[in-house]
């Protein structure tokens, strides 16, 4: 699998092609149509991640040490960048996802959607993606000292 | 002069700036307004070559601060045209200046089983405090609605009224349906039930001129951030008998008469709700800025934001994806809308880029949101310096906006 | 580069100032301060170019403003060392912030028949919210007398706080005594008793390193305008588990998770407790103060104010007719004095003609007058950017004075 | 008796000479000194016009139709402004008092002295000199309506 910097690299670069704003939205819109929603028993507040003006919702699972993340959005740019993040960090062991920085969100000129201020959830997603990372590395750590 | 809105976005210097290598067409004018050259300069010169605590000191500069001061207060009983400057406290805003009045009136007036009247289209300022306030005296919230059209429905509003209603609080002109309410007729049937009414003109004295004595309201506030003055600073208009029969709001310095811990008495009107040491520059800022306002014209001004009104419904009313929440006639310059099964956040992101600053949100009135039935609004809000150019561009940025996202 | 006394008064434009033709010798500092350039610069170019309301809206401009407010609280944060920006509240000023907590505190921890502990030389700002409070919920102001140096008498203290006492409210320094109040002290004996303390910094924050995590202070207020900052902004730092507790002060727009008629639920720390659009350009403004503070230098502040105070008691003592009131050795550069035979009011007149700005009266601390028996004293405050001959021009504006009224 | 407002203008016209604030100052103080006291009957809280920071004291009778004042301050530059108004305003009608237009303060350079927001009393001592001529005014008229 790739490597998990490659593919932010791989991001920054298929966003520099784009030379307005514009542009880097409707791709982004492009990726928030292509990207499946959650199946409706996730898309509850259990799951949901309040922005104050978009919505997250986030679930996540550990299929053979690996985290497969499923994440919608109801506002569809946002949805494009929660579709760029499940891609990098789906599929990715618990170490891998906490060892990483995520700096492709600054290479692409968004790094005002993950600002503490800004009001849609996407900050506070990646918080709770690498929550669930912790929480299952902690999971198999307890299951290792078991055995 | 007459009314020139070239020579007038010349003096506000922020108009010329650019934002993502595009000129900014800000039409987020109800969140605040932008500041005249004459505003800026005066809080500048204040700074550089004025600067002093009012009241109470002798010296040369505190002498001059204070008369500043003082003379800032009769600005605005003028610009109100209310009867006396004792009638006029300087506070942090129209919020501060409500929290002021729940607090206060509630202290003297309101007890258990008392009823608060106001209207499901307040703004949160306009709410909250009251409900605070009626949970600490045990009395009840009370509200008038409003219709499809978003105007209020004024056939209840006897019913609503009772012996038991303590004080109205409205809202002058809504900040999200742009409405302008029938403040006069409210304020006359609660009269008649000697009811007090509060009126919250926030979004009402950047627009049009306001008589506090022709209108007869009781109170009425505004901030001085949404009237092209300085942040953090606002007005109070109470009715001085009122006032006069009110206990302070906060204390501290300058609005006490004798301090001891046997037990201190209060200062005299305006003072007595001024505690610490005023917010003096936000207040001589605000009276430059309606002295502005008033070399450009008051009228004029309403004038000129009429056509802007005629301009914009009709531009917006020709997209047909589009729909506008709040119609009615006797409107500010306000313009909420929603766009066809389009996010309004994704809607407000895609504006930005191209320069046009829309608000999107409840805009703090979410009992509004929640009567459409709507999680929120795309807001245009527009004062004397935008342009039908800037509408036209904003039109055109809602089509893109739909055709990117449909 | 070195505490650099001619540099630092070109940094503060006002300094240049002449009255009646003659050099401003501005010793009203406890009043209010004067701002460097780089502050009044802030305020204008955000005024000019970046001006927008905060929170909430999504466009450039109110994201940048956002995030400069925000950083301003991390500077604030960072200034008095708190634990996180979540203790960092933005309020109208030390009056402000004081309000706040006697109200809010008030509501859910004091009832009738408890006791609230300040001392006999506070600030009015600093008791009458306090009796406020108390009168409102049947509950009793007690005081920590000082003695004739102007020293808190914490003799008295063991005996003054009692199972009843709910918080004990204190000034760090003296607005007009000048002492510095052995606060860790007082701290510690209250914390044995699982009391907690507000300190009131108005006077101390400016002149010296202050850690509210070193003192271990509950509570610590403080004004903009007196540290060098824009006027109607303030700080109130808590401890996050305390603020976590207590209910909103105010009510408004930004303070509110969830609006509705039948409840409101309330915006998490610090937002709780700031209802209304925020006074954002003061809050910027007052960290750009605070970073040309660091910039000049904390310690170095505090090392040359050492000497001023040295030189200008000495000078001072030097008069024969002349009285000192306050006579701690642990002290701001703030003294009190009373002239022979003299009203302060010819001396504050007199001195003010020839350029020095001293205050006369009673600082709004009445109850430190009626301690001496007496209506009211000259003050000369200074901070670090006045000078050894600046006090020399004072010391001959005194004898001057005292020969024209003897 | 002399005209009001040639009064005015000698005391405009005494204090032209002094260059300096400090003199005019020593003046004042020098005219304050000359001002005797008001008898202490007349020092009382009943007769007090309070300043924020000094105090002034004033009765006035009506003796054949004149206003005597009587005046007096605990601060001397203050009391020497009050001896200049008492000069001008003593041993006149009610009507003389209450026609003429107050402009030597102005004249001087002590109007800052007379502003609302200063705290030395002396604008209130104008208003209650006022009130006492409209007092003394009334009281005639009522006489003269009985006669
Ligand atoms: C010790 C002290 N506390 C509180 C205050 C009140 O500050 P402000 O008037 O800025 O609210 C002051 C200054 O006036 C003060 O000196
Ligand atoms: C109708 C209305 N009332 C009150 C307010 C509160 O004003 P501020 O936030 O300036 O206190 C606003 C603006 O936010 C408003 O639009």
């Amino acid at each position: 699998m790739t490597d998990f910097n490659e593919i932010q690299q791989d991001i920054v670069e298929e966003f520099s092609v784009f030379e307005d704003w514009l542009d880097r939205y409707n791709y982004l819109i492009e990726l928030g149509n292509d990207l499946p929603g959650i199946d409706p028993q996730y898309r509850t507040n259990e799951y949901l991640i309040n922005g104050c003006q978009s919505k997250v919702w986030l679930h996540a699972d550990l299929v053979d040490g690996r985290l497969q993340f499923k994440a919608d959005s109801d506002a569809i740019i946002v949805k494009g960048i929660v579709a760029l993040l499940v891609k990098l960090m789906n599929n990715r062991t618990p170490a891998e996802i906490l060892e990483n920085e995520l700096f492709f969100i600054d290479g692409i000129g968004l790094r005002q959607n993950l600002s503490p201020t800004r009001s849609n959830g996407l900050l506070a997603m990646v918080k709770k993606m690498r929550l669930y990372a912790m929480a299952y590395q902690a999971k198999e750590q307890k299951a290792k000292n078991h055995e | 002069m007459g009314f020139n809105i070239e020579q007038i976005r010349k003096d506000f210097p922020i108009l010329q700036q650019q934002v993502y290598n595009k000129p900014l067409i800000y039409l987020d004018n109800g969140a605040t307004t932008h500041k005249p050259q004459v505003v800026i300069d005066t809080l500048r010169t204040i700074y550089e070559k004025q600067n002093s605590s009012i009241h109470r000191a002798i010296h040369y500069l505190s002498e001059q601060m204070t008369s500043r001061y003082e003379s800032a207060r009769e600005t605005v009983r003028s610009f109100i045209n209310a009867a006396s400057i004792r009638e006029i406290i300087f506070t942090s805003g129209a919020t501060g200046s409500i929290n002021a009045v729940a607090f206060s009136f509630g202290e003297k007036y309101v007890a258990a089983g008392d009823e608060i009247l106001i209207s499901e289209m307040e703004h949160h300022s306009n709410i909250v405090p009251w409900q605070m306030m009626c949970e600490r005296k045990g009395a009840q919230l009370k509200v008038i609605p409003f219709d499809e059209k978003g105007e209020l429905q004024l056939d209840q509003l006897d019913e609503l009224l009772s012996h038991k209603t303590r004080i109205v609080a409205l809202t002058h002109a809504s900040n999200s349906l742009g409405t302008i309410n029938p403040v006069k007729e409210v304020i006359r049937r609660a009269h008649e039930r000697e009811i007090p009414v509060l009126l919250d003109g926030a979004q009402m004295v950047q627009h049009g001129a306001v008589d506090v004595r022709e209108l007869d309201c009781d109170f009425y506030v505004f901030s001085s951030h949404k009237i092209f003055g300085p942040t953090g600073s606002g007005v109070l208009y109470g009715k001085e008998a009122l006032l006069e029969e009110m206990p302070p709001y906060q204390g501290g310095g300058d609005m006490v008469d004798q301090v001891s811990f046997e037990g201190t008495t209060y200062n005299t009107l305006p003072f007595k709700f001024e505690a610490g040491t005023s917010h003096y520059t936000g207040a001589i800022g605000l009276a430059a800025a309606l002295d502005y306002i008033r070399s450009v014209g008051i009228e004029e001004i309403g004038r000129y934001e009429q056509e802007l009104i005629r301009y914009t419904r009709e531009k917006l009313e020709g997209i047909e994806q589009l729909k506008i929440y709040g119609e009615s006639e006797k409107r500010i310059s306000v313009f909420s809308f929603l766009l066809d099964n389009i996010h309004t956040y994704d809607a407000g992101m895609i504006l930005d880029k191209m320069g046009i600053a829309v608000r999107t949100g409840t805009h703090c009135t979410q009992p509004v949101m929640d009567h459409f039935g709507i999680s929120g609004t795309i807001r245009a809000s527009l004062v004397f310096y935008n342009t039908m150019e800037e509408v036209d561009r904003l039109v055109e940025g809602i089509r893109t906006t739909i055709q990117m996202l449909s």
